[in-house]
């Protein structure tokens, strides 16, 4: 299997304080990486960073071996990369199927005057949209939902949408950011079915999680961040019996 | 997807029907000549309604504040006045051509101005205005000075009735090119730029080439109310440019109903028409302007449409029970 | 909530519901109205001026209505007064002047400020709508373009340059620095003095014009025209910065004297700043030195009723509207704006007396309708106001 | 070089009046998001107020000084509870809005009570004479003026309860509503210091020139360049930015275009805002 994404001693700093610091590891194409770590670690840095939401200050980041390194976010999501935020980001006030029809819009070519005359391209690529939308809406399992503005529906539901929305693309690695923060245990199990549905499409996952129960028995490999730093990086197990994520975890891991 | 088709086709239909009364209206109005000057006034009226809409593009349907729409549509009349007076283009040539500088100048303007944000970028627009019209009031060889720039309108368009169904037409054009923009997928891109703009970005929508296209499109619309504006009043001076204007415009767009399709429409022509008829009450009518402003902004929040919108789905809540309308998906 | 939104609903509909009926103007009695229409600034930044404006033509038709009007073709008309606000804005002014003509079937429109006459001016020509201005500005904008259905009612601007250089060349003051509003109007000012005063041997030391109308605060432009050593300073826009000016260039430490455009007015000045600083000070004559029997006694009258200083503006908008009804009266119609126009030429018409009116006329222009208006230019020496002779500009 | 200093003072003094507009505004925007657009017309009736007061009750000009700050601080919490309280959590473009319209109807009601500009007499009303040209004593006392007042804004912002509550808020929002700030009487007490601010300015300004209905205008939209140049919600920004701008334009009159003065003043801000977005001390853009 090929390497799909390699983070190579990439560090970001904010003021003073240094939030990423010389980290890298690699991630295999159709594998589901896990990414941990104590509050304020970094892993959400390390998301943004990939995603291009902010660039780094050392470290090349690569996608099937082409440099990223410093894109702006909308061309690393153009390159394949589809994410999903901590704090849910939907459009809010937008219906469901349009939220995810935004999703699709980098795989058209409809510009302002297809949409002003409403050319063959247009219509060709409508139909399109409209397809693709059925096709995760059905996947995500929110066809009841699909006129609500986003913001309307349930928390669970959000969270499934966010990455319904992030799948419209086709991307080949999806970032996902806490997909279970706040969810319930029962919603919990639906969302990892989810996950692992789309394992099965084959695109690769990296995933930050804190409910280690429900990593362990998802991921095929772990990194530990602490402080920045990255202290273990392996098969889950493996990981979870490294002393220093335990001390890091004051035990939680084993749990 | 059959129940938009069925929304859609209630706008449609109330559309028309108003677009069927305006252009009724004038076999009503040219009777009397109390009549023609109401003509007058709805055209006029109907002008800062195609200057609404185009702001309306930019700001209610990207979220970017632009102060700058009476620089624009300043620049719009002067552009047409200029061409035909003193370049001696033709009419008809003209009209589109200040269309597009005026796109041109927006785009120019939109290069710098949207790496900043918010409220950041309204003072950036606001001072934009403010050169502009600095630079008309002072340069008068620009600006033709207190005498102005003088227009010939081609004949074709001398008499009110024609001007009036001149405006209405490009009024019609503008609404119409709104919606285009806005049902499409383009325009669910600027829609998602002022939803949430990093979660557009992470979708693969660049955020800064959306704005600017939106506002240079925005800008066009300006540039073709200014290019109506001198081809209605025959005579462009600086006054046009000043920010009052961009102020009236906000405030015909936000009271109207800001992210809607009629409501800068629906504002420009009422407050327009509104303000003229309350002349007589003298200068303290300003103070019960200003504070039917704030009423409205604080109990309608998104303006007269939002109001409508907000009562028709509540009155929708009450009657219906709600079906969910599976596996109803379709384009 | 929802019960508080709906109340201010009604509340909202009912205000405006108002508002449009009690639009609606206040019928004539039973004799004839000559309905006359004023297009000028009466809120905002000019409100002043339009309300001095008004309160001239007003006055004028409150005695000429109380003498019962006047007799046209055997019939008594009293004359209404409709004032619309144009906030200085010509396209307002515009509308104002479509409404008068299309709503209110006006003939005579007063206009006191050239950006918007100039608008007036393409429309009032058109057949079956025709009116006549009455334009009160000093910029000849006959000059440009004629029109056949225009009365100017003031001198040109220009009448008063030779006056003021004769005056400041006479004081041995050869530099001047310029110190004038931005904007048209001051850049008109500006240019047509400057070479006028170059071409009387004078040098111009500095340009440091000021937006009167957005600052309050002149020093850097002061220090930067009395860098230059000059020994009069050009100002002047409306009266308020103008005093302003001539206030922080004597706060400076010059010594000079002042040239102020016909815009500002002398005594507002002066009683902004007092006389003392106004020494040596060249410009338009005050209301109350006119050389006029009749003006003081009317701005005397005037202050009594409103409380406020009677400007000029008032003074001559009565005065004016006189010849008006004159004319009327001459042509022996209401509504025939050629041949009212035309009665303005008739011998007498156009001619007031200083005894009889706050401002005398001497007649019209045939050709251009400007009316000839003597200007009087007065300078300032040990505290007063010195009237120099007023200038018959039409002979030259 | 006596000229070019003269024109740094002219500068400087300029400078302090569109400080003490712009830390109003930048407090108001960094504790609230709100764009007070009717600043300066809170300016311009504290201008009639000092009127009021010192030329037609004959109070004393030091006296009149804390009334009028007094009241116009009463007048921005009423400003604040009736005008942008109820529209808290609306879009930033819905309190422009609302800002509109109060600055129409303040302005238009003052000018209905009194159309003529009226002047209060300066205080001390003398000239001082620096290097070779003259100077009034009353811009001296702006300039010292507006410096202890900063003197106390600051001191109030860092050494007291309040004052902390306030700068905490300025630079989060969510946290100190969490930790238990009444927002409410936080931002009451916003308004009333920034107007209070206001009132100074007019105070100390007022008898250099002429009061008028429209004083306002120009001002405010200088103080707000200075917020966004300094980065709106920082009161370093503000401040500095203030004395900048008055300096640029004073010397800008001077040695390049005085017609042209406010085109070179607002297009420098669109340069500094088109290679810094959030202003010179505003925080960067993530």
């Amino acid at each position: 299997m090929s390497v799909i994404l390699e983070v190579d001693g990439v560090t970001k700093r904010f003021g003073g304080l240094v939030a990423v610091n010389k980290v890298d590891f690699a991630v295999e194409e159709g594998s589901i990486l896990g990414l941990i770590g104590p509050n304020g670690a970094g892993k959400s840095t390390l998301f943004n960073l990939i995603g291009g939401t902010i660039k780094p200050d050392e470290g090349r980041i690569r996608l099937d071996g082409k440099d990223v390194t410093g894109w702006p976010a909308h061309r690393v999501a153009r390159e394949g990369v589809g994410r999903t935020f901590q704090t849910t980001a939907l459009f809010e006030e937008l219906p469901v199927y349009l939220n995810l029809a935004i999703g699709y819009r980098m795989r058209t070519k409809t510009n302002l005057f297809d949409a002003l005359l409403r050319t063959p391209r247009a219509r060709r690529e409508q139909k399109e949209i409209t397809q693709r939308v059925i096709e995760v809406l059905t996947f995500v399992g929110l066809g009841e939902y699909f006129d609500r503005p986003a913001g309307s529906i349930p928390q669970e539901a959000q969270k499934r949408l966010a990455i319904g929305i992030a799948l419209m693309g086709r991307p080949r690695l999806l970032l996902l950011d806490e997909p279970t923060g706040g969810v319930g245990p029962e919603e919990t199990g639906r969302i990892i079915d989810l996950i692992r549905r789309v394992r099965e499409l084959g695109i690769t996952v990296c995933i930050i999680e804190h409910k280690m129960k429900m990593v362990m028995g998802l991921v095929d490999r772990l990194v530990v961040l602490n402080f920045g730093v990255k202290i273990a990086d392996g098969p889950p197990q493996e990981v979870c019996s490294d002393p220093s994520v335990i001390e890091a975890y004051l035990g939680e891991c084993i749990a | 997807m059959k129940w938009i088709k069925e929304k859609l086709n209630f706008n449609l239909l109330v559309g028309l029907a108003s677009l069927t009364l305006a252009a009724l209206l004038p076999l009503l109005l040219q009777r009397t000549s109390g009549g023609k000057y109401n003509m007058i006034v709805l055209t006029y009226a109907m002008i800062w309604a195609v200057a609404a809409c185009s702001l309306n593009l930019i700001l209610g349907f990207t979220g970017q504040a632009c102060l700058a729409h009476g620089a624009l549509v300043g620049i719009g009349a002067y552009s047409m006045a200029i061409m035909v007076e003193r370049v001696g283009i033709n009419y008809w040539l003209a009209f589109p051509l200040t269309c597009l500088l005026t796109a041109f100048i927006g785009f120019l303007i939109g290069l710098p101005s949207f790496r900043t944000r918010g409220p950041y970028f309204a003072i950036v627009t606001l001072c934009f205005n403010v050169i502009v019209y600095a630079t008309f009031e002072n340069w008068t060889w620009l600006s033709g000075g207190l005498a102005g720039q003088s227009f010939e309108v081609p004949p074709v368009l001398a008499s009110r009735t024609t001007k009036y169904y001149f405006v209405l037409a490009f009024l019609a054009l503008t609404v119409v090119v709104v919606r285009q923009i806005i049902k499409s997928i383009v325009g669910a891109s600027f829609l998602s730029i002022l939803s949430n703009e990093s979660l557009s970005e992470a979708v693969g929508i660049s955020a800064f080439r959306n704005k600017l296209l939106s506002f240079t499109v925005s800008c066009f619309l300006a540039g073709m109310a200014g290019a109506l504006f001198a081809t209605v009043s025959g005579r462009v001076d600086y006054s046009i440019t000043s920010f009052l204007h961009s102020f009236n415009i906000l405030v015909y767009t936000l009271i109207g109903g800001v992210a809607t399709i009629a409501g800068p429409v629906i504002g420009a022509v009422g407050l327009y028409y509104l303000l003229d008829r309350i002349k007589g009450f003298g200068e303290f009518r300003y103070v019960g302007f200003g504070v039917l402003l704030i009423l409205i902004i604080i109990f309608f929040p998104r303006g007269l449409m939002g109001g409508i919108n907000q009562l028709r789905d509540w009155v929708k809540e009450k009657r219906s029970t709600k079906v969910a309308p599976q596996g109803e998906v379709g384009s | 909530m929802r019960l508080r939104k709906l109340t201010v609903v009604f509340t909202l509909l009912a205000t405006i519901a108002l508002m449009m009926a009690s639009c609606g103007g206040g019928e004539g009695e039973g004799k004839g109205v000559i309905k006359v229409g004023l297009t000028a600034p009466l809120s905002g930044v000019g409100a002043k001026y339009g309300q001095d404006c008004q309160d001239g033509l007003s006055l004028a038709i409150e005695d000429i209505n109380a003498k019962g009007g006047i007799t046209v073709g055997g019939k008594q008309y009293i004359f209404e007064l409709y004032p619309a606000d144009d906030e200085a804005v010509p396209d307002k002014a515009k509308t104002n002047a479509e409404r008068f003509v299309l709503e209110n079937d006006i003939k005579f429109v007063f206009c006191p400020l050239a950006t918007c006459i100039n608008t007036l001016m393409d429309m009032n020509t058109r057949a079956g709508e025709e009116f006549l201005i009455m334009a009160y500005t000093s910029v000849p904008l006959y000059a440009q373009r004629s029109n056949p259905y225009m009365v100017t009612i003031p001198p040109p601007f220009s009448s008063y340059i030779p006056d003021f250089i004769k005056f400041a060349m006479g004081k041995g003051w050869k530099k001047v620095a310029l110190l004038q509003t931005t904007g048209s109007y001051g850049e008109l000012w500006g240019k047509t003095f400057k070479e006028a005063w170059i071409k009387a041997g004078g040098t111009v030391v500095a340009e440091a014009p000021a937006s009167y109308y957005t600052e309050t605060d002149f020093t850097a432009y002061i220090q930067k025209a009395l860098a230059g050593g000059p020994d009069v300073l050009f100002v002047g826009g409306p009266s308020q910065p103008t005093a302003q000016v001539m206030k922080q260039a004597r706060g400076l430490g010059f010594k000079g004297g002042f040239i102020v455009i016909d815009q500002a007015k002398m005594d507002e000045i002066a009683d902004a700043i007092g006389m003392d600083m106004m020494e040596g000070s060249v410009g338009v004559l005050p209301v109350e030195d006119s050389q006029f029997s009749a003006t003081l006694p009317f701005a005397k009258k005037y202050k009594e009723r409103f409380g406020r200083r009677c400007t000029w503006e008032t003074a001559i908008h009565y005065s004016a509207f006189h010849i008006l009804a004159r004319a009327i009266e001459k042509a022996g119609k209401v509504d025939d704006v050629k041949a009212i126009r035309e009665a303005f030429n008739a011998p007498g018409v156009a001619e007031l007396s200083g005894d009889e009116y706050p401002m005398a006329f001497d007649g019209i222009n045939p050709n251009t309708g400007a009316l000839f208006m003597p200007a009087t230019a007065s300078y300032v020496e040990g505290g007063k106001f010195v009237p120099l002779e007023s200038i018959e500009w039409w002979k030259k | 070089m006596s000229f070019f200093i003269n024109q740094l003072i002219i500068g400087i003094q300029l400078g302090s009046q569109y400080m003490m507009m712009a830390l109003g505004l930048t407090l108001i925007f960094g504790i609230l998001d709100i764009s007070h657009f009717a600043h300066g017309h809170i300016y311009m009736v504290g201008a009639y107020l000092l009127y009021t007061f010192s030329v037609l009750a004959g109070i004393n000009y030091w006296v009149a000084l804390p009334i009028c700050m007094i009241i116009l601080a009463l007048i921005g919490v009423l400003v604040e509870r009736l005008v942008y309280r109820p529209l808290r959590g609306s879009p930033s473009i819905n309190t422009f809005i609302a800002a509109i319209g109060l600055l129409l109807a303040i302005e238009t009601l003052v000018r209905g009570i009194k159309k003529d500009a009226v002047r209060v007499p300066v205080p001390v009303d003398r000239s001082v004479s620096v290097l070779g040209m003259s100077l009034e004593v009353q811009r001296i006392i702006v300039i010292l003026g507006a410096l202890l007042i900063l003197l106390m804004l600051q001191w109030f912002i860092k050494r007291t309860r309040l004052g902390i509550a306030i700068e905490a808020m300025a630079q989060d929002r969510e946290g100190a509503s969490l930790v238990g700030i009444n927002v409410n009487r936080i931002s009451a007490l916003t308004f009333a210091i920034a107007s209070a601010l206001a009132g100074v300015a007019a105070v100390l300004m007022a008898p250099l020139g002429a009061i008028t209905p429209e004083m306002g205008n120009p001002l405010i939209l200088k103080a707000f360049v200075i917020v966004v140049i300094g980065g709106l919600g920082s009161m370093k920004g503000a401040i500095f930015g203030g004395y900048i701008l008055g300096v640029i334009e004073a010397l800008g009159v001077a040695y390049i275009s005085s017609t042209y003065k406010d085109v070179f003043a607002f297009a420098l801000l669109i340069v500094i805002l088109a290679f810094r977005p959030t202003g010179l001390f505003g925080e960067r853009a993530a």
